[in-house]
């Protein structure tokens, strides 16, 4: 009966996938950073998965590296040796998966990277890079800040504090530098006093700015590298009951949405993951299909503010 | 002469020494920061601690009965994700008591595994460390847990509200603090609890079940936890699953500054109380000194060392061990 | 006395710890080939003088020759390689390595790039553990044998230098006779070798015949030797506490009421089958048997610390399902256990609480433990059991041995239980508490308590017991009454040799 | 004595059982799950699971040691991004311009010198102040964490010398490095707890400290030797690991304590102290990253990583304890 039960299962089993195996033109392997850390990431995730299930040339073997770079590493040696087609990276560290992406080009796999570059060392072993420009997203960012400060005739006086994501981390590291950087060119006299982590969580976030709003009399804006850890910010002031400060984040949220229809928070970068996973096996498709990838295959991430917000549909996560 | 002296110091500072070093620190951040005294930033401290407080009252239970609890961190955001999704489910009177059933059933397996199964603690905990933060993940899909409607709901009341100008995790750090104190100090339960900490075996030949006493500990240990959820929940009307990672560290930290012994049978929810405000305070006064935020790393680390290393030579008689 | 010098000599020592002189000018001499018993009450200064020697505390005055040496020692393997040797009382084995790596623990032989020589570790193992005569080799797992072989690797140890002097401390707590005879036949060869040896025992019958001479400390103080064989038992003793003491039996003066506890057909595993007997209220019955005869067993059983496999336990006539401690103390009974201080109080506790602990349920007032009620039940068995302490708050780690034994038995008798069960009453306490707590048992008889005592040491139960179950093996022997009990047939009994 | 010797032997070999287990059913469940043409027991995929067990493996193999011992050490981790930065950091030192690659020896002597002394401070204070081994290094973790951010605040640090990496990448008898460089601390640590003096003592001390304080065993000196030896592996499998990769995150090596204590405990060491080989903990580090490489390839998602691994550790406890149980007419305290 047991036996039975097993060979039906099997003969099914191979009924059914054999076909679909055999059909399978692309066996694409991906593995991502730290799915279930954020929201971002399993919306990402989830659309990679539809997008490749709505595709019938395509497999896909979907990893997750935990935000472990040596579990990273690891699972790109496993998709190399399934022999897989293609490798989609997301890198827990933009350097240390270097090496491990040049033993994927030497085996003859193609590496498309997504949603945060690899440094610029590795570009060599890659064939694109699918994903939001950051570096432009933290100078948008200041751009967003600056013009608010300007309507409101605070732009040589305002006081900023800056929270950023997860040190380390070359989206944290770009938006960061891109802030940072044009900031000083478009509003010169606005000063940031101060900057602290807040590690992508948005109670850590609530804390720093508990701490900022103790330490500093006068804030007129805060810049967080996300709206998760903006809307932690914002939540410290609300309890704080400091009015009138400027939030501008990044990678707009559904809660950074709300908040902004509710009028309490000012901007942020309107990001999409599933614009984002689509974009990343698109381009591992096109790669594989043999056609011309731009190198660096940005996404649009549009500028999002109270004043232009209705022109974008609510965030999923 | 001098030996006797130096001896008595030493006694002092090992029975005080966590109060003196309160204070100094208090005294250092005044003289650094003007405004580290301010009632406000009092307030903010106590509130932010006050989540990692509530989980650290349990988790003198679990260690002063000879146990150790590492799942907290975990399980909390389990709670915080299982409330939050709950409340636009079932509606906030619904969601609260449910979620708390669901952390103390957690509590309570933890509880039957190392209280009836006798399973070491640190081991088991471990593993549930990993296992419900599976569980979480496997709950919420991954997905952030945000209530959609934040302004018409009376949920923000936990994290958020006020009673008589004083917030209201503060009020609920403090009365959980006098609850559980009083518990352990002054009842028949807590008097087990430090003997079968103590002393296993000879509460075992006192008739004190050794079982059921570690069990209660895990319930209770939960419940601070169910309530530390409730209150993150509640403040930020949304969150991810990770909101709890890490926190377990925190909490043993606090702890053993509060003066547990990791071998059970001592400590008191006052000490450990007094630990979470000194993590606490070191954190903010750091923050509002500008130091970045490792610092904070390196002196708790010099702090526990020099708390622990302090009570036990007071209790040896001397600071160095020879042999 | 003979002209050859000691094989060790202490000469003047002192030792003071704040506020305590615990070594007041002792000297003592051991000669090669003397066995030299070293007698005192706990606290007399024994153990002070052992961790001198043992190099654990460096002597404030005084010095210590080996031979004619003098000698300092820094730590235990200093005196050893000295030539002075421990065998401790409380066994101290690695039970997760083999015999031969306990017996040089601390020492073992090494190769180069500090490798252990396995081969000649195994061979000097090997070779030593035939003199002792024992059943098992080198190579096997100290876990796996039984405590008393592994009390035979202990000895096993001291055999491995070439030892001046032996100290001997208890030697025989678990062991079996037999095991006692091949022990005394290893100490009968060092002594035929020359090596002089220190015997500590509580044990008098060991000492009279294992002993040459007796020296006898008393609070810190030499008191003097006496050759054994021109010494007795009330001898030795008077100069331990300074005066006579009391180890006739006390007649019984109170009249037996009904049957309190009845056991019948109990059996319980390995551990002892068939077990039957009765105890009367008023009564003290004596438990007699070697370590592992079974009795501290059906302590526990009655205790529901064990689950019996069969029989039945019947109390005050009517039977009884006690499967944990908690449903014996409901039930009446209470187990002072054996080792007080890993099963009868929490050491770190205070004096009131370890007291008060089985009947915390029931001191609350509300829902609080009360203070006042508690500190009552301390009071009046501090007082009533003569227990020494600055106050309820003296952590109870801090007692001497005789005030904890006290406040084990006040934590029982404030049960006012039906059957109290007393196993070993006064192991390892001074001989001045011991008479107070035979005196103590004596009287909760009298006022009407059913009473077993379990106990290795013989004056002991013929002093307290009105009836004497001896034991051997799991077995009850023979039920000895006032009437037909001598030491003579007792030993038989319980040595499994049936009386003629 | 029989039936003790079946016990003995069942636990030790347990992880390996299950290590069997494991092999069997992913190659089974991987059949209909995996969209893998090649089949997972694979020699290639063998050799390469080898491979990836090195990082956690080569900790691993000290942490026994030092649970053998009867301590712990939850700072691990962090002495892994230590050494790593220590390592990528020096590699760019003008001291060192003229050295060309032999830098190389230079920097991974300074890494693993680095790991050593971070062992031997949580030795010393452990020892010295009689604090236990478990809140020192608790302490430790967080506090080297801080000294890691020191260096180079939230940046990583990074150095990519293709040199190395070939190094790193390179096969030697069929095997990579790290798989040799595994191979070797499991060889010498295995060696050093038979056949030393110091391994034998390690064991007395874990088992019955008393005992060996009494035998005159200075515990103090062998903690502390344990502690260096723990810093040095965490240091070797950091210079192992990054001479791979070339880039250390200020949060690398987190939780590295806890997967590390899991895969010892696993392969059977007792956390009490004074039982476990290291042979047992490979098989524990097998058995993990056998998990979560099966894991991956059927298709599990993080979620039922967490959960599996997690309830598995409880698992192998539970039938430990079933093992080792008394019989029901034992003493129940």
């Amino acid at each position: 009966m047991n036996t039975k039960t097993l060979l039906t299962t099997a003969v099914a089993a191979t009924v059914l996938m054999g076909p679909a195996l055999a059909m399978a033109e692309y066996r694409i392997g991906i593995t991502q950073n730290n799915v279930g850390v954020d929201s971002y990431q399993t919306t990402y995730e989830r659309a990679f998965i539809e997008a490749a299930d709505a595709n019938s040339d395509v497999r896909a073997v979907v990893l997750d590296a935990g935000g472990d770079v040596a579990r990273q590493i690891a699972q790109v040696d496993d998709l190399i040796q399934q022999n897989v087609d293609a490798i989609i990276i997301w890198p827990t560290n933009g350097e240390a998966v270097i090496p491990a992406v040049r033993r994927a080009q030497n085996a003859g796999i193609p590496v498309v990277v997504t949603n945060s570059n690899i440094a610029e060392q590795g570009f060599d072993f890659i064939r694109s890079f699918s994903g939001p420009d950051n570096v432009t997203q933290g100078r948008r960012s200041a751009e967003i800040m600056c013009d608010k400060f300007k309507d409101m005739g605070i732009e040589d006086e305002a006081q900023v504090v800056h929270i950023t994501g997860q040190p380390g981390y070359t989206t944290a590291i770009e938006r960061a530098g891109g802030f940072e950087e044009r900031l000083p060119e478009v509003c010169p006299n606005v000063e940031v006093v101060d900057t602290q982590p807040g590690d992508w969580n948005r109670e850590k976030a609530q804390q720093v700015m508990e701490a900022f709003l103790t330490q500093y009399d006068d804030i007129d804006g805060v810049y967080s590298g996300d709206d998760n850890m903006g809307v932690g910010a914002l939540n410290a002031a609300r309890a704080a009951d400091r009015d009138g400060i400027i939030f501008v984040g990044a990678t707009n949220f559904a809660v950074g949405y709300d908040a902004m229809a509710a009028g309490e928070y000012w901007g942020s970068i309107y990001q999409s993951p599933v614009d984002d996973a689509r974009a990343a096996l698109q381009t591992a498709i096109d790669v594989l299909d043999g056609e011309d990838v731009p190198f660096l295959n940005y996404f649009d991430t549009p500028k999002i503010t109270q004043d232009n917000m209705d022109q974008f549909t609510k965030p999923v996560f | 002469m001098a030996n006797i002296a130096s001896k008595q110091v030493l006694t002092v500072l090992g029975k005080q020494g966590i109060l003196i070093a309160f204070v100094l620190f208090m005294v250092i951040f005044s003289l650094a920061n003007s405004n580290f005294l301010s009632l406000d930033n009092l307030q903010s401290v106590i509130r932010s601690s006050a989540i990692l407080g509530v989980m650290a009252l349990g988790v003198t239970f679990v260690v002063i009965s000879g146990n150790l609890d590492l799942s907290v961190g975990s399980m909390m955001s389990f709670s915080t994700i299982v409330v939050l999704d709950l409340h636009d489910k079932l509606g906030p009177n619904l969601a609260i008591p449910t979620m708390y059933l669901m952390t103390l059933g957690l509590g309570g397996f933890i509880g039957y595994l190392v209280g009836y199964l006798r399973l070491n603690s640190l081991i088991v905990t471990l593993g549930m460390l990993s296992a419900i933060h599976g569980l979480t993940l496997t709950y919420s899909g991954g997905q952030n847990m945000d209530i959609a409607d934040k302004s018409n709901t009376w949920f923000g009341f936990f994290g958020r509200g006020e009673i008589f100008g004083l917030p209201v995790p503060i009020i609920l750090f403090i009365l959980l603090a006098a609850f559980l104190g009083v518990l352990l100090a002054k009842t028949p339960f807590g008097r087990k609890v430090y003997a079968v900490g103590g002393n296993p075996t000879a509460a075992a030949f006192s008739g004190i079940p050794r079982a059921r006493t570690v069990f209660t500990c895990y319930l209770i240990s939960a419940f601070c936890v169910a309530t530390a959820g409730l209150i993150q929940a509640s403040r930020s009307m949304g969150s991810q699953n990770t909101v709890g990672q890490g926190l377990e560290l925190e909490v043993l930290a606090a702890v053993i500054l509060g003066g547990a012994s990791l071998l059970g049978g001592s400590g008191t929810i006052f000490k450990t109380v007094i630990g979470i405000l000194i993590l606490g305070f070191i954190q903010n006064g750091l923050l509002l000194m500008g130091w970045p935020f490792y610092v904070q790393f390196v002196i708790t680390w010099i702090i526990i060392i020099l708390a622990v290393w302090l009570d036990i030579s007071v209790k040896r008689g001397k600071l160095w061990v020879s042999n | 006395m003979t002209q050859q010098s000691p094989a060790l000599r202490l000469e003047g020592i002192v030792k003071t710890f704040p506020g305590v002189r615990a070594l007041d000018n002792v000297s003592l001499d051991v000669l090669p080939g003397e066995v030299h018993a070293l007698m005192g009450e706990n606290g007399a200064g024994k153990s002070t003088l052992m961790k001198v020697l043992g190099g654990i505390y460096q002597p404030d005055e005084g010095l210590i020759y080996v031979g004619d040496t003098p000698v300092v020692m820094s730590n235990p393997l200093d005196s050893k390689a000295k030539g002075i040797v421990f065998i401790h009382q409380e066994l101290s084995l690695a039970e997760e390595l083999s015999v031969a790596e306990n017996v040089y623990l601390g020492e073992l032989p090494t190769l180069s790039f500090g490798r252990v020589d396995w081969k000649t570790l195994y061979e000097k193992t090997d070779a030593i553990l035939s003199k002792l005569k024992v059943g098992f080799n080198a190579r096997t797992l100290v876990g796996d044998l039984s405590i008393a072989n592994q009390q035979m690797v202990e000895i096993a140890r001291a055999l491995t230098v070439d030892a001046k002097a032996v100290i001997f401390d208890e030697p025989t707590a678990s062991l079996t006779d037999a095991e006692k005879l091949v022990l005394f036949e290893v100490i009968a060869d060092l002594k035929s070798q020359g090596v002089g040896i220190v015997y500590i025992s509580h044990r008098m019958e060991e000492i009279f015949k294992m002993t040459d001479r007796v020296s006898v400390l008393r609070d810190g103080q030499y008191q003097g030797s006496l050759l054994t064989a021109d010494t007795n038992e009330e001898q030795i003793t008077q100069m331990m506490i300074g005066r006579k003491l009391d180890l006739s039996r006390a007649p019984i003066t109170h009249e037996l009421g009904d049957i309190a506890l009845e056991v019948r057909n109990l059996s319980c595993g390995s551990s002892y089958q068939n077990i039957n007997f009765q105890v009367r209220s008023g009564e003290v019955l004596g438990f007699y048997g070697l370590v592992g005869a079974g009795r501290t067993e059906i302590a526990e059983t009655l205790f529901g610390l064990r689950q019996p496999s069969a029989g039945t336990i019947l109390l005050d006539g009517e039977q009884m399902h006690i499967n944990s401690p908690s449903a014996a103390i409901k039930a009446g009974i209470s187990l002072v256990p054996e080792d007080r201080k890993t099963q009868g109080l929490v050491l770190g506790m205070n004096c009131r609480d370890n007291m008060t602990l089985p009947q915390v349920d029931d001191m609350s007032a509300g829902p609080f433990v009360s203070d006042g009620a508690e500190v009552a039940v301390f009071d009046l068995y501090r007082d009533r059991l003569d227990i020494r302490t600055p106050g309820w708050r003296q952590t109870v780690g801090n007692l001497s041995g005789g005030n904890q034994q006290k406040i084990v038995i006040g934590k029982w008798l404030s049960m006012h239980p039906k059957v109290l069960i007393v196993d070993e009453p006064t192991r390892g306490i001074d001989v001045g508490s011991k008479s107070a707590i035979h005196k103590l048992i004596r009287e909760l008889a009298a006022s009407g308590y059913a009473v077993i005592v379990i106990s290795s040491e013989m004056p002991e139960v013929l002093h307290v017991s009105d009836r004497i179950v001896a034991m051997f093996s799991g077995e009850i022997i023979r039920t000895f009454t006032s009437e037909d009990v001598t030491e003579d047939n007792l030993i038989q009994a319980i040595s499994g040799i049936t009386p003629k | 004595m029989i039936s003790e010797f079946i016990k003995r032997n069942l636990s030790t070999s347990a992880i390996w059982l299950f290590i069997i287990f494991e092999l069997l059913f992913f190659s089974i469940a991987g059949h209909y799950l995996s969209f893998s043409d090649g089949a997972f027991m694979d020699l290639n995929n063998m050799l390469l699971l080898l491979n990836q067990s090195a990082p956690i493996g080569i900790i691993a193999v000290g942490m026994t040691l030092i649970m053998v011992n009867g301590n712990i050490d939850l700072s691990v981790g962090a002495v892994f991004a230590i050494a790593g930065i220590v390592m990528l950091d020096s590699m760019t030192w003008p001291v060192f311009a003229g050295l060309g690659d032999w830098v190389i020896v230079v920097s991974w002597t300074l890494a693993l010198l680095a790991g050593a002394l971070l062992g031997a401070l949580n030795g010393l204070i452990v020892w010295k102040t009689g604090v236990d081994a478990f809140i020192v290094t608790l302490g430790s973790m967080l506090g080297y964490r801080g000294l890691v951010f020191m260096f180079n605040g939230e940046n990583p640090t990074s150095h990519l010398n293709w040199t190395l990496i070939d190094f790193a990448e390179a096969q030697f008898l069929g095997f990579n490095t790290a798989t040799w460089f595994l191979a070797a601390s499991v060889l010498v640590i295995w060696l050093v707890t038979r056949y030393t003096v110091h391994g034998r003592n390690a064991y007395a001390i874990g088992n019955n400290r008393n005992a060996a304080v009494n035998a005159g065993i200075r515990v103090g000196p062998h903690m502390v030797i344990n502690f260096v030896i723990i810093g040095f592996l965490a240091a070797l499998s950091s210079v192992v690991f990054y001479s791979g990769s070339g880039s250390v995150n200020p949060n690398d090596g987190q939780l590295y304590e806890l997967w590390v204590i899991t895969a010892v405990v696993l392969g059977g060491t007792k956390l009490a102290g004074g039982s476990g080989s290291v042979i047992g903990t490979l098989g524990g580090v097998i058995a993990i990253q056998l998990l979560r490489k099966g894991l991956g390839y059927i298709g599990a998602d993080t979620s039922t990583v967490n959960l599996v691994i997690g309830l598995i550790l409880i698992v192998v406890l539970f039938i430990d304890r079933q093992l080792n149980v008394k019989g029901a007419q034992e003493l129940r305290v």
